[in-house]
Order: C-alpha cells, then sequence, then structure tokens
C-alpha cells in the first residue's frame, strides 16, 4: 500500500471530522444516526488507506450491518417523542464549559505524545513476521488474533457472551407492530442470504492468508441474520439450538486452550505442525457464535406468547 | 501507441464517463424538488456510474477472479439499490395507504398528513 | 501499469469520494427522513467506487473484498429503515424540534 | 506530512468530539454516538501509529490492527446492551434521559 499522502486522504479526513461532529450535534437524532453510519462507512476507507484491510472488512460489515441496524431499531422503540432531543445538544453552556475545557486539554497532552513519537520505528512487525511460520497461517493479523494473542481472542468471545446475557436478562419489549409481508423484502432475503454465508465462508478460508478472518465473515452473516429478522421475525432465545450456538465458540476456543495445557506446551500454545487446523476449527466455531450472538443482540428478548 | 496505450486510455474514458454519472446522480439527489425524483437521479449513479467504473477496471484486471468479484460488485450493489429505493419509495407514497409523494416543505399538501 | 494511469486512478477516487460529498448535504437538509436514507444510499455506493478504484491504483486485490462486503451490506440500514420507522412525511420546522428541551 | 501524523491528528480530534459529547449529552443515544465516535477515534490514533513501522519492516504493525479488530467487535456489542438498556430504561420511565438530566 502506497504510504505517501494523497488528495484523496484530505478530502476523506474532512468530511470524517465533519460528519463525526454532525452525526454528535445533529439536533434531529434520525439525521445523527443517519450521519453516524455513513461516518463509519468513510472510516472503513480510513483503514484501507492505513494499510490495514482487515480492520476495513470489519468495519464494513459491523458498520453497515449490525451497527446501523441497531440504532435505527432503537430509534423507532423510542417513538417520536422518545427520539426528539433539545435544539443545541451540545451547545456550550457555563455547566458544560468545564468537560469543553477537559477535552481540550486533552488534545493538547495527546497531540504532545503524538508529535513526540518518533516518525518511523520498528514496532512489533518483525517478530511478528518471524514468528509466522510457526503460526500455522500466512496473514499475520489472523496468527495475532488467534495464536500470539489467543489469550485476548478468547476473553473477546467471552465478552460477547456477557453483552447476549446482559440483552436476555432484561424483561421482554413489545413486539413492534407486525408490518404486512413484503414481496420485495422476501426477495432481497432470498438473493442476499445465500450470497452472505458463501462470503462469509470465503472471508474465513481467506482469512488463514489475506485480510479476512471469523469475525469479518460472523458480521457479515450476522447482517445477513438482521435482514432475515426483517422479513420472517425469529424468536432466539427460547430455543436450545440457539444457545448451545451461543456457547460454542467460546466453549471450542476454551477446549483447545485446555486440550493444550493438559497435552502440549501450555495454554493456547498451538504445536505448530497442526496450528493451521486447529486456528480454522477454533474460527469456524467462533464465527458461527459470533453471528448468533450479534443476530440475537439485534433481535433482543421479544415477549412470548403474544403475537 | 501501442495496443496497452489504447486499452488504457479507453479504460480511463470509461471510469471518467462513470465519474459523471456519479456527478449527475449527487447533483440530482441535490437539486431535484421532491423524494421521488431524487431516487430517480440516484439511480443513475447506482446503475450506470458504478457500472461504467467497472466496466473500466475490468480492462486493467489481473486475473479472471478479479473481473468475477468486480462484477459481482457491480450486481450486487445494483439489485441492492434498486430494492432499497423500491422499498423507500413504496415506503414513501404508502404511508398513508395513499399514494401521495413526500414534498418539500414549501409544498402545503404535507400538512395534512399526521405522524406515523 | 503505466505511471499516469495510477496517478489517474488517485485523482479519479479523490473526486468520487469529493462528488459523493455532495450527497452529504442532503442528509443535513433532509427534509423528509427518506431523504437522509437515500443520500445514505448513494454515499455507500460511492464508498464502492472508492474502494475498486484504490484496489486497482494501490495494486491491493484484497480491497475488492471490502468492496463485495459493502455491495452485499449496502441494502440492510435501508431495510431496517423501512421496517422499523418507515418514511414520515415532512412536518414544517422539524428540523427545529424543541419539544422537550431545557 | 505522513498518514500516520494526518489520521492520528484525525483521530485525536474525533476523541475530543466523542469524549465532549458522551459527556456533555442528556439523551443517552447521543452519549451513545458520542461513545462511539470516541472509540473510532481511539482506534484511529491506534492505527495510525502503526502505519509508522512500513518504512522500517515493509508493512503496518499487525499488532494494534488485531487489537482494533478486537476492539470493533466489543464495541458494537457494548453498544448493542448499551442500547438495550436505554429502550428497557424508556419502557419503564417513559424518558431517554438518565433520571438526573431530567426535566423536574
Amino acid at each position: 500500500m502506497a504510504a505517501e499522502v494523497h488528495a484523496l486522504d484530505f478530502v476523506l479526513v474532512v468530511l470524517l471530522l465533519w460528519l463525526g461532529w454532525r452525526a454528535l450535534a445533529s439536533a434531529d437524532l434520525f439525521k445523527a444516526v443517519v450521519q453516524f453510519i455513513v461516518f463509519g462507512l468513510l472510516v472503513s476507507l480510513a483503514w484501507v488507506r492505513l494499510g490495514a484491510p482487515d480492520v476495513a472488512l470489519a468495519e464494513a460489515a459491523i458498520g453497515a450491518g449490525l451497527a446501523g441496524a441497531l440504532l435505527l431499531d432503537t430509534l423507532a422503540r423510542l417513538g417520536r417523542k422518545g427520539a426528539t432531543d433539545e435544539v443545541r445538544p451540545l451547545g456550550l453552556t457555563p455547566a458544560r464549559a468545564g468537560i469543553a475545557l477537559a477535552s481540550l486539554g486533552l488534545v493538547i497532552l495527546l497531540v504532545a505524545s503524538v508529535l513526540a513519537l518518533p516518525e518511523s520505528w520498528p514496532g512489533l512487525t518483525a517478530p511478528a513476521l518471524q514468528q509466522l511460520g510457526a503460526s500455522g497461517v500466512t496473514n499475520p493479523v489472523t496468527a495475532t488474533l488467534l495464536n500470539y494473542r489467543g489469550y485476548d481472542t478468547l476473553l473477546e468471545i467471552g465478552v460477547l457472551l456477557l453483552a447476549v446475557l446482559g440483552v436476555w436478562i432484561l424483561d421482554a419489549e413489545a413486539a413492534l407492530p407486525a408490518a404486512p409481508a413484503d414481496p420485495m423484502l422476501s426477495l432481497l432475503l432470498r438473493v442476499l442470504l445465500p450470497l452472505t454465508v458463501a462470503a462469509a465462508g470465503y472471508l474465513l478460508w481467506v482469512g488463514a492468508h489475506a485480510p479476512g478472518g471469523a469475525f469479518q465473515g460472523a458480521a457479515l452473516l450476522a447482517a445477513g441474520g438482521v435482514l432475515w429478522h426483517l422479513a420472517r421475525p425469529l424468536s432466539l432465545p427460547a430455543s436450545r439450538p440457539v444457545r448451545a450456538a451461543v456457547v460454542l465458540g467460546f466453549a471450542v476456543f476454551l477446549g483447545v486452550g485446555v486440550a493444550t495445557a493438559v497435552f502440549g506446551g501450555g495454554f493456547l500454545t498451538f504445536p505448530p505442525a497442526y496450528a493451521g487446523a486447529v486456528i480454522l476449527l477454533i474460527e469456524a466455531a467462533a464465527m458461527v457464535s459470533i453471528a448468533v450472538i450479534m443476530v440475537a443482540l439485534f433481535v433482543g428478548r421479544p415477549a412470548q406468547g403474544t403475537k | 501507441m501501442t495496443g496497452e496505450d489504447v486499452r488504457s486510455a479507453l479504460s480511463l474514458t470509461l471510469i471518467g464517463a462513470g465519474i459523471a454519472f456519479f456527478l449527475a446522480g449527487s447533483i440530482g439527489v441535490l437539486r431535484l424538488p421532491d423524494l421521488l425524483s431524487r431516487l430517480h437521479a440516484l439511480t443513475k449513479a447506482d446503475n450506470l456510474g458504478l457500472g461504467l467504473v467497472v466496466l473500466g477496471l475490468t480492462l486493467q484486471a489481473d486475473d479472471a477472479f478479479q473481473v468475477v468479484r468486480l462484477l459481482l460488485v457491480w450486481l450486487l450493489v445494483l439489485f441492492a439499490s434498486s430494492v432499497a429505493c423500491y422499498l423507500v419509495a413504496h415506503s414513501a407514497t404508502h404511508a398513508n395507504g395513499e399514494p401521495t409523494p413526500t414534498v418539500g416543505p414549501d409544498n402545503p399538501s404535507m400538512d395534512k398528513r399526521d405522524g406515523r | 501499469m503505466p505511471e499516469w494511469m495510477t496517478v489517474a486512478l488517485w485523482i479519479a477516487a479523490a473526486v468520487v469520494l469529493a462528488t459523493i460529498a455532495l450527497g452529504l448535504v442532503r442528509v443535513e437538509r433532509g427534509p423528509s427522513n427518506g431523504d437522509r436514507m437515500l443520500a445514505a444510499q448513494l454515499l455507500g455506493t460511492g464508498a464502492v467506487a472508492v474502494l475498486l478504484l484504490l484496489a486497482r491504483a494501490a495494486d491491493a486485490p484484497a480491497l475488492l473484498d471490502v468492496a463485495l462486503v459493502l455491495a452485499l451490506l449496502a441494502s440492510v440500514a435501508g431495510a431496517v429503515f423501512v421496517r422499523r420507522l418507515g418514511v414520515q412525511p415532512v412536518q414544517r420546522g422539524q428540523d427545529r424540534t424543541a419539544e422537550d428541551g431545557p | 506530512m505522513s498518514l500516520g501524523l494526518l489520521y492520528g491528528l484525525a483521530g485525536i480530534a474525533l476523541v475530543a468530539m466523542g469524549l465532549y459529547a458522551a459527556l456533555a449529552a442528556r439523551h443517552v443515544l447521543r452519549r451513545l454516538l458520542g461513545l462511539n465516535v470516541l472509540g473510532s477515534g481511539v482506534f484511529m490514533m491506534l492505527v495510525a501509529l502503526a502505519s509508522r513501522t512500513t518504512e522500517i519492516a515493509g508493512r503496518p504493525d499487525p499488532v494494534p490492527h488485531a487489537m482494533v479488530l478486537t476492539g470493533i467487535v466489543v464495541a458494537v456489542s457494548a453498544t448493542a446492551l448499551a442500547l438495550a438498556l436505554l429502550r428497557r430504561m424508556h419502557r419503564h420511565d417513559d424518558s431517554a434521559r438518565l433520571p438526573e438530566d431530567r426535566l423536574p
């Protein structure tokens, strides 16, 4: 990836800052949410420019799929009155001057620290690339996620589990008034769902040697699930298979960790000969789990028994 | 002037034409008076703008897999944006069970329709 | 790929990005929520075009996959919007809602 | 000006905006948007700083990339939980603001 600064970068940064601010300061919350969705779109372009296509894939899938869906769904449930905010939601008042000053102070501190850092430095790139041969994959980001820093990723899946438990603990939400079935929405689902499943499988497989992986695939699958829920409302927490799918990723990851601790070199230390297969197994289980968890986060806990 | 140069020039011409359609679509979305005519402008950018850019880029693709992905991206955007535009237009025209297009704030007819 | 082609592709990507930024004005102005959603749709298509151009300019075919993901999900936000909120008619002064301001 | 510096400074600006909005706004949804913009800013700083290894090592540092990837997924699930809590509060109190921010 070319590292020099292009005209594109200046356009992108200006748009990012403007959209970021408008997404926070627009009086109309619907407008703010749309601006936030577009902001996410442009952030994924920024990841591309910074040479992070793995991150760009995840941002694109989550930003264009789950994040926007969650925000719009919440806006709809708040109703017109609940979704109304004051005219100048962030206007500077005496009470907010302290917050503004603190934010400004943070900016000065951060700018000073960033400017104090060297323009270029070795970082952890060289060690990450040196160990790549023993990691089982050739994409260094996948190697970092699943091998070098496996603890992080295991605990991340744990965080996702806690989030979905949190949503399920809350009392049930009344189902939204059912909109009439729309044939075009069913068509959208019929065309896009197989394609998202195929693309998620492709990303999972390609993640071993090129940008992609379990998280990107899962976010894509989750967006397919969101579409499904829109066309034919799901009821997720009730069924046993859903609960099994939700814990599958964490269980497989933990099981592999325990197995390597007992029989091998230590917790989550994969033997190089099997590392590739082990990573693919964990990623496949994690992808299914994360996708189901994300859809469950969107579906929430609908009221039981009512239509 | 080699064949390579001709191909590059043709590719760039197509991309330029695509950008022209993007510009036309954006200006249409910006300037046209109501939602439905803006939808009309939008589909030009999606279908033709992106289509011409994709066509121009396929002339430069390294291998068949890239060509397949480029065309797939175009077809998907074509499909997704057609359906999304249909859904929005449908929602706009049938919000109250009657086909009244959503209009700008300077048209008095909108005041007759209430909230949700 | 000749050098001038790379330069031209970078410029084309910047121009597409600047062009679709015009759509942001429509997001800002509305007036109806349908208009805002629609302009967001246009920006999504533009981002796909920028990614395709960058994939060629920077010779990074992985960006085609990012564009593919965006293209696959281009309709999700629109579908959620239509199913959950729907286009609401414009009210006078909707931009300046102050019903429960302080 | 290098690419890393340009996006690093943009990230800082996003952090400041997000922090201000998360603390100053009254509507909970707006606070959550603030936290998300704050998170994007932090991620952007990390990825921008990671790009500084390109000159020496030939490619950006993959470790911050993996951390940001983790962060994005955690951020969206935390947001989902927070939105569910917001809807729960709204169901019970008919307000989308925290009790201390409501009008008397």
